[in-house]
């Protein structure tokens, strides 16, 4: 069963609570934002742990395995023996900062797409805590972490096709038009892995699941 | 007539000095009808009465580099809200011969200081403009000048006008013109009775 | 002869006049303006600089939606072209006031935002502790940006909503009669495909200016324009033919081009066997129609409404489920001979027949020209035309407003029944529909936020669609199966009309209990006195038989006892002003709260004036119709003027200070009188959900995304993207019946014209019949012997007098909204006038612009005469929309109409016949006021 | 027989093209509403001394019009020479009314006032630009009436240039626009005797005479004159009558279905009319006449002059062409599916131009910034 779970970010519907949902493509498509989401949030430490002990590569390829469409996961590494703080700095020096709020956010200052994306947000019912930063990276894989599962939990058919939609709108104003100048200015800066790897499955999985999602709704 | 110097600024019409000054009654006669400056007027007032104002009693005087024209007239007939009363003296270059009634020429434009009596609604206008005049009604604005000054008052059917300006404008010639135009018989540019000749001073 | 000279622009220019400079601005942005009632919806650019609205101009940026068909460009108006002129002065309300005096007295206190307030809420406990939250009463108002946010209000803590159209006499009565719905409304832009084109109890010269152009262009095209109407107004210059038809004739003007087309057979045969009842067989002994109960016996499987054609020599039923016949012709005309269940045999006969038998008897060309003045011979003209062309008529909401305005629509929509002119592009009958933006019925009601909030709405009414569908096979489509929910919903009595839901009760019942009506109604000379009983044992016997149960309050026992008028001036429209409204309800109520962007004649009249923002200071939207098919924005532009505020924010003040001053004064909850609690301390979280859309933009933006969820905007579309738009066209008629009523597909690219479905798919009517009507066999309509469309005089109501006053829609203002709009009043001459005849005016030795009384024998009013030959001997016209304040002694034209309601529409218990939210409902007449002028020697 | 300004200021290059900006206007499409009357007026006329100001009116026509008779007031150029003309007065323009809103309002002096224009005693509230709307002429059934929307016709022959003593009116020479300079502008008023429509109003606060600027800022941007642009009936073509591929030159030069108002005034006026058609009148017995027209021939023919006759002929044949199944370029022209096919070059969206103060006032030239 698909366990879903948001980091920071609070569910507004009423039922709450960790909910389950039969796995199929759609959690699957789910599962691996869930995987990018945390992998792009903040630098912290339990996403080195993830990379060290070679999480990270059986959680993404766990999660990709239903995926309806082809995803190469490719082999996430990590130097031998490198600390958290080496993780750390790597992080700093390709995102900016520990936030990653020099190069991963989205909007920059402008007020409005702020004010659409919160909007989009509480539409489909996901509340952004404080701390986060609405327009970053991580939020907005959250965002389609959630739409994704809201579509494989709902009961009635245009609810679903409501979430589906609310998938592809929000992948062609806010993701697949900013990602891949996000990525190409980090991986210019030749990062080493995993972020390298990060970045590229980042990319590659945004521009096919957009496809796959756009041929499905027609 | 001469141009007697007085002790303080006699810009009020009423004030005591005028009395020290000597008065001159000057005869006005309509601006002829063809000198009007295009087609139009001379057709539209050919044979429209104006220049009602006949006569009108001058006083000059100087004080503090200023000239100031005392100018007198009969007016009892009820203002309109179209065209208010006015009156005008002017000052041509020196040595030109042509007869004020034109109130100047092309070729020989005269230094127009005109008062009108302005409306109520008008408070944020100037009563006083400072004009040059190459012909009955050809009037342009003196770029940026603001050395000419009126007051006026009309009080039993008589309007007393004062209009000063600088000294250095009627040394030349020494010698004005007077133009009077009757507001409520719709006078106004080249509609109005002026002096038929130049009054040396 | 050409000017020798002339000079380059750039060397001089216009000096102080600076013009260059006065067409500047910092900002642009979206507006649209004024009531739905004028299909208006125009986009506006709205231009600022420093911070203040100097003036707009239509955005004029449609594409063609058909080719070959001109577009919607630019699509504005007299009073749009200068709506921001009424922002900064003359009748702007800048601050909150309280009255100091008597009411109407002039004298106000500016009073903080808190103490008006105060005053608000603690009127409203003094209220509901008195006698309920049902205590606070606030009619219908089509006021676009005030509409939301008051019913919201309204739900939140229980008080009593009246029915929206019919608070301002706004339902096309003989339509509904006719078809069991009154919103059939082709867009603009299909007047152009008309051949002919009927201007019939309409002024679009005054009342269509954004649109009028396509009927002008439909007759550069070809198409013929004429157009009816006793005085010439404005729209008879650009008509090939003017018919002036008397005052209130106009029915028996219909029924003799129906008897011309019947006589000379060129009736619409196929058309009339399938979209209508005239080939259903009628009992010749009962007049009633022939029943499967007739034929079968009252058992179970007998339906009461199933009737039946005569095909082959025998009666066959005439589907429910679908209209097309296939081919099949069934008889319109003869008498046939059936045998009932019990043995016995009757003639019965088609209703065409008895329709035949009906028009030859009384409604030749040559009977009705007593009755019209009209030559037999333009008859005749027109009535070959109707059937030769596809036909349009232009109908507006005058005719609803005569007393028998329903046998006057019942008779134009048989004209176009047995022509065949409706559901074809370019034919029909047109009245008003709102609908579409389905986030605007949602929002009324909506208690879960976001997408969840919008599935547990719409999906509720598709599970409601499916139970009824399960038992009754022949709801063959959305709109009836809608109906009938909504029929249902408002017959459940008690917990249906008074328990908090979108819309509450017929005002008929308000102003029969509270406003001194059943006097009034109860004048039998002043109604119609053919009739064999009076109107109060009709009014008896609908309530006996529970007809309006739930419905007929508040009853005397339930007394109101405080008013808010939001964006709405109902002493000013109320048919009897103040005359009527003053001594009867405005004494009785303890509290009179105003909220507009103006003070109008009510707001002078009550106690605390509120002032909103107008709609270039508030996120709001022009109510959609599909008279133009868009929803369009009206943006926030500039901060509103004085302390006004958005009526969105004021009532979450209020609400906020009902729940501080309710604690105060030891208030935790209450009930209404159907047990339904209520909680002051929670009402603001119910009404912006937790705060969720307590924001300006959040609320509109909800809206609009939940109009994407049911189906009507296209994808994507959100507060964003028409922010820069400024509008977008509908893709779907969400789930309203007003939208459904439209009965044909939404296309992109082609007009939309109604009763597509009706015509090309057979869909049924939602009437009785399942077709168009025009045989309606309830017994109050035999007794008045209406069953079939007939001429009936306009009732003497308001005494004997010779002349008779008509109205209309002005065309300076959007009613009174911008009636003292200084720019506007220039442009005729400020104050109110009536138009009189030339004749009239002589007879009484009246002068162009001398100030004349007209009176009655209810009261007078005195205005300004305006002499024109335009105008029939025997009309007076006063245009509606003076307001109060304007009139001497501030008594309007209104002070002497009757507001005279016709018994039938009391009636219930028959199928389409029956109340349900803004449908079947008795409304106030007031045209044809019989009165008479004189001078005032002023 | 040339009329020269002999006080012009200055000469203008002749070596661009002459332009001329003219109007149509088809009255079969007016419906009177004052759209453009207003949308001119809270454009141009909105400050002090304006307020009776209305450079664009639409009149019932026969009817007094605004300002009150002015056909009668004479002006004009006859057989060559400019003719007197009556300065039209205050009161004969009426309007620019005051309200007592504070005293009715906040007064307290309940129902014993009534909102109303302010009389102040100089009979401005005796008239007004719209006064006699909707009365006509003839008698009931047949009575008849239309609309004429007038603004300044930019003459090609302006007789106001000709009568201004100071020189301050010039006509332009791109785009023929007739424009004072109300620096030069002394009030003499001899514009408002000489122009034969009365078209040119007085500032009685500036004291300056102001007239139509054919919204010269908008043509300089390209955009349409407001009137013509916020016209819902869509009846108003602008451009140049030498432009041979619009429809101004079709409908004045080659179709000859447009035509000048009141020709004889002798100004030779740049807005065009096609004439109004009327509803067939009534007999005695109420039946159709299809012989005697609504609208007398002879009073068109006082308006438009006489070849009015044909050309109100010409679009009535159209019609009935079109209503046998013909198709008509006439028509088709006056349909106007295209909107922007209205307005020649003047097709820019203003709501897209940056004209904002700053950028405005710089672009104004020294002469002009105040």
């Amino acid at each position: 069963m698909f366990t879903f779970s948001l980091s920071g970010l609070e569910i507004k519907t009423q039922d709450g609570g960790p909910l389950e949902v039969e796995e199929n493509e759609t959690t699957a498509r789910s599962a691996v934002y869930m995987v990018l989401g945390s992998f792009f949030q903040p630098v912290c430490q339990e996403q080195y742990d993830k990379a060290i002990n070679d999480h990270l590569d059986k959680e993404m390829k766990e999660s990709a395995s239903l995926l309806p469409f082809e995803f190469d996961t490719g082999v996430p590494s990590i130097k031998e023996g490198s600390t958290f703080d080496d993780y750390k700095g790597e992080y700093v020096r390709v995102f900016g900062d520990e936030l990653g709020a020099g190069s991963l956010l989205l909007a920059g200052d402008d007020e409005n797409v702020i004010a659409q994306l919160k909007r989009d947000y509480e539409y489909f019912g996901l509340g952004v805590g404080e701390d986060k930063k609405l327009d970053h990276l991580s939020t907005a894989l959250d965002f389609m972490q959630y739409v994704c599962f809201k579509e494989a939990a709902s009961p009635s058919p245009r609810l679903k096709g409501s979430y589906r939609r609310a998938q592809r709108d929000f992948l062609e104003q806010n993701l697949v038009n900013k990602i891949p100048n996000i990525v190409d200015k980090a991986v210019a800066l030749n990062p080493a892995d995993p972020f390298n790897w990060g970045l590229t499955r980042l990319n590659a999985f945004v521009e096919a699941d957009f496809k796959y999602i756009t041929s499905l709704l027609g | 007539m001469e141009l007697k110097t007085v002790g303080e600024s006699p810009l009020n019409p009423s004030s005591s000095v005028w009395s020290e000054v000597s008065k001159e009654v000057i005869k006005l006669k309509p601006v002829p009808v063809d000198a009007q400056p295009n087609q139009y007027i001379r057709n539209a007032y050919k044979d429209t009465p104006y220049g009602n104002v006949g006569e009108v009693s001058l006083s000059v005087a100087e004080h503090d580099n200023q000239v100031f024209v005392r100018l007198e007239w009969d007016d009892s007939n009820e203002p309109n809200i179209e065209f208010q009363d006015a009156a005008g003296v002017f000052f041509p270059e020196s040595g030109s011969s042509e007869s004020p009634e034109t109130i100047g020429t092309k070729s020989n434009p005269v230094r127009l200081w005109m008062w009108k009596n302005r409306t109520e609604l008008q408070s944020g206008l100037s009563n006083s403009t400072d004009l040059i005049s190459s012909g009955p009604g050809v009037f342009h604005p003196v770029e940026g000048s603001q050395s000419v000054n009126a007051e006026a008052s009309l009080s039993n059917g008589k309007w007393s006008v004062v209009i000063s300006g600088g000294k250095n404008i009627v040394e030349g010639s020494r010698k004005l013109g007077i133009v009077v135009w009757d507001g409520s018989n719709n006078e106004r540019a080249g509609i109005g009775a002026v002096s038929s000749n130049w009054i040396e001073i | 002869m050409v000017i020798e000279y002339d000079q380059e622009s750039k060397v001089t220019g216009t000096g102080a006049a600076n013009y260059e400079s006065r067409w500047s601005w910092d900002k642009v942005g979206w507006g649209t303006h004024c009531v739905d009632c004028y299909p208006g919806n125009c986009p506006f650019r709205v231009y600022v600089k420093d911070g203040k609205i100097i003036r707009e101009e239509p955005a004029a940026t449609f594409a063609t939606v058909e080719e070959g068909v001109p577009d919607f460009n630019p699509m504005g108006c007299n009073k749009g072209a200068c709506w921001s002129q009424q922002l900064y002065d003359g009748d702007r309300l800048l601050h909150p006031l309280k009255r100091k005096g008597p009411r109407g007295g002039g004298e106000w206190e500016q009073i903080s935002w808190d103490e008006a307030l105060t005053l608000v809420a603690d009127g409203m406990l003094d209220a509901i502790e008195k006698g309920g939250p049902e205590s606070v009463v606030r009619e219908g108002t089509p006021e676009v940006a005030a509409v939301i946010p008051t019913d919201r209000f309204f739900n939140m803590f229980g008080g009593r909503m009246l029915d929206l159209h019919p608070s301002f006499n706004d339902f096309s009565i003989g339509l509904h009669e006719t078809f069991g719905k009154w919103n059939p409304v082709s867009s603009a832009d299909d007047w152009f495909h008309s051949e002919l084109i009927l201007i019939w109890h309409m002024n679009p010269a005054f009342t269509r200016i954004p649109f009028y152009h396509f009927m002008l262009e439909a007759r550069y095209k070809g198409a013929e324009v004429i157009s009816i109407s006793p005085d010439l107004n404005a729209s008879h210059m650009h008509s090939d033919y003017h018919v002036p038809v008397k005052t209130g004739a106009d029915a028996a003007f219909a029924l003799a081009m129906v008897q011309v087309i019947i006589e000379e057979g060129i009736e619409d045969k196929t058309f009339v066997r399938e979209q209508t009842d005239l080939p259903c067989l009628v009992r010749l002994d009962t007049q009633r129609f022939l029943r499967q109960i007739d034929l079968e016996g009252n058992v179970y499987s007998a339906k009461e409404d199933q009737l039946y054609h005569w095909y082959n020599g025998e009666p066959i039923k005439a589907d429910k489920g679908n209209l097309l016949l296939n081919g099949k012709e069934v008889e319109l005309y003869g008498e046939f001979e059936v045998t009932l269940h019990d043995g016995t045999k009757v003639m019965v006969a088609p209703v065409m027949e008895l329709l035949k038998r009906h028009v030859n008897e009384k409604y030749t060309p040559e009977m009705q020209e007593e009755i019209t003045s009209i030559n037999p011979e333009v008859v005749r003209m027109i009535a070959r035309k109707a059937a030769a062309k596809k036909t349009d008529i232009m109908l507006g909401w005058n005719s609803c407003k005569y007393y028998h305005g329903d046998l006057i629509e019942r008779a134009m929509c048989l004209l176009l029944g047995v022509t065949g002119n409706w559901g074809k592009a370019g034919t029909g009958i047109r009245s008003w529909m709102i609908g579409m933006a389905d986030g605007m019925f949602s929002m009324m009601v909506k208690t879960v936020p976001g997408v969840e909030g919008a599935e547990q709405l719409f999906g509720a009414q598709e599970m409601a669609i499916e139970a009824l569908r399960a038992n009754d096979p022949t709801l063959t489509t959305d709109e009836l199966a809608v109906r009938e929910v909504a029929r249902l919903l408002a017959q459940l009595g008690p917990m249906g009309a008074d328990a908090p839901r979108l819309t509450g009760s017929p005002p008929a019942f308000w102003w029969y209990w509270q406003g001194g009506y059943k006097e009034r109604w109860e004048k039998f000379e002043w109604g119609d006195t053919s009739l064999p009983r009076k109107f109060e044992e009709y009014f008896d016997e609908a309530l006996e038989k529970g007809w309006w149960k739930g419905l007929d309050g508040p009853r005397p026992e339930n007394p109101p006892h405080m008013l808010i008028e939001c964006g709405g001036n109902m002493l000013r429209r109320t048919r009897g002003g103040f005359t009527q409204l003053g001594s009867n309800l405005w004494d009785k109520l303890d509290t009179i709260v105003s909220i507009d962007f103006r003070l109008n004649f009510t707001g002078l009249n009550s106690d605390i004036v509120l002032p909103a923002a107008q709609h270039y200071e508030k996120v709001n939207f022009h109510i959609p119709t599909s008279h133009v098919m868009n929803l369009t924005l009206s943006d926030k532009n500039a901060e509103p003027a004085g302390e006004a505020k958005a009526e969105w924010e004021i009532y979450q003040l209020i609400l906020k200070k009902l729940a501080e001053r309710a604690k105060e004064r030891g208030v935790i909850e209450y009930q209404n009188r159907h047990g339904a609690t209520f909680r002051p301390e929670t009402m603001w979280d119910d009404y912006t959900i937790n705060g969720y859309i307590a924001e300006e933009d959040k609320w509109a933006d909800e809206i609009i995304r939940d109009s994407v969820y049911s189906g009507t905007l296209p994808e994507k579309t959100d507060l964003s993207s028409l922010r820069k738009d400024g509008y977008k066209r509908f893709i779907g008629w969400g789930s309203s019946p007003f939208a459904l009523a439209q009965a044909s597909p939404i296309f992109p690219d082609k007009t939309h014209t109604p009763f597509r479905d009706h015509v090309e798919r057979g869909a049924p009517f939602p009437t009785y019949s399942r077709r168009a009507q025009f045989y309606i066999d309830h017994p109050w309509w035999i007794e008045a012997n209406e069953h079939l469309p007939v001429h009936k005089p306009n009732p003497l109501a308001g005494g004997d007098h010779p002349l008779r006053m008509t109205s209309g829609h002005n065309r300076w203002s959007i009613h009174s909204m911008n009636q003292a709009n200084k720019v506007i009043l220039q442009t005729h001459r400020g104050e109110p006038l009536v138009e009189i005849s030339v004749n009239d005016a002589d007879e009484r030795g009246v002068s162009d612009d001398e100030l004349i009384t007209i009176f009655n024998d209810i009261t007078s009013f005195t205005a300004r005469a305006k002499v024109s030959p335009g105008v029939m001997p025997g009309q007076i016209i006063s245009y509606n929309g003076w307001d109060g304040h304007q009139y001497e002694n501030w008594e309007g034209a209104n002070e002497i109409e009757a507001g005279m309601v016709k018994w039938i529409a009391f009636a219930g218990g028959y199928g389409h016949i029956n109340y349900s939210l803004a449908e079947w409902q008795p409304i106030p007449t007031d045209r044809g006021v019989p009165c008479n002028f004189k001078k005032t020697g002023k | 027989m040339t009329i020269t300004n002999e006080t012009a200021t200055n000469e203008a290059d002749k070596s661009s093209k002459r332009g001329q900006v003219a109007m149509v206007f088809d009255l079969n499409k007016c419906m009177g509403c004052q759209t453009c009357s207003i949308a001119c007026k809270v454009l141009w006329t909105q400050e002090q001394g304006e307020e009776h100001q209305w450079w664009m009116t639409c009149n019932t026509q026969p009817g007094k019009g605004t300002p009150k008779d002015w056909e009668q007031m004479g002006g004009g150029i006859i057989d060559g020479q400019p003719a007197k003309g009556h300065q039209p007065t205050r009161a004969e323009f009426g309007g620019g009314w005051d309200f007592n809103y504070e005293e009715v309002f906040y007064g307290g002096k309940g129902r014993s006032t009534h909102l109303h224009p302010i009389d102040k005693g100089d009979k401005t509230t005796e008239w007004g630009m719209n006064w006699d709307e909707d009365q006509g002429a003839g008698e009931y059934p047949n009575s008849y009436y239309f609309y004429l929307p007038r603004l300044c016709n930019h003459c090609t022959n302006p007789v106001c240039v000709t009568a201004c003593p100071s020189g301050a009116m010039y006509k332009r020479h791109e785009d023929g626009v007739v424009l004072r300079d109300e620096s030069k502008c002394q009030g003499a008023r001899f514009c408002m005797e000489a122009c034969p429509y009365k078209k040119i109003y007085f500032n009685y606060v500036r004291d300056v005479a102001q007239h139509c600027i054919m919204c010269f800022p908008r043509l300089e941007e390209n955009v349409a004159p407001a009137c013509a642009r916020q016209c819902p009936g869509r009846l108003v073509f602008v451009g140049d009558p030498e432009d041979k591929s619009g429809p101004i030159y079709k409908l004045v030069n080659e179709w000859k279905v447009a035509l000048p108002l009141h020709p004889e005034f002798g100004t030779e006026p740049n807005i065009f009319y096609i004439p109004p058609m009327s509803p067939y009148s009534l007999k005695e017995d109420m039946s159709i006449d299809y012989e005697t027209p609504r609208i007398p021939p002879e009073y068109l023919e006082y308006l438009f002059g006489p070849q009015v006759h044909s050309a109100l002929g010409k679009i009535q044949s159209e019609l009935k062409g079109v209503r046998e199944g013909n198709s008509s370029e006439i028509l088709d022209t006056l349909i106007v599916y295209n909107w922007l096919d209205l307005f020649g070059k003047y097709t820019v969206d203003p709501g897209t131009l940056d004209r904002s103060p700053e950028k405005v006032a710089v672009t104004l030239g020294a002469t002009r910034k105040n």
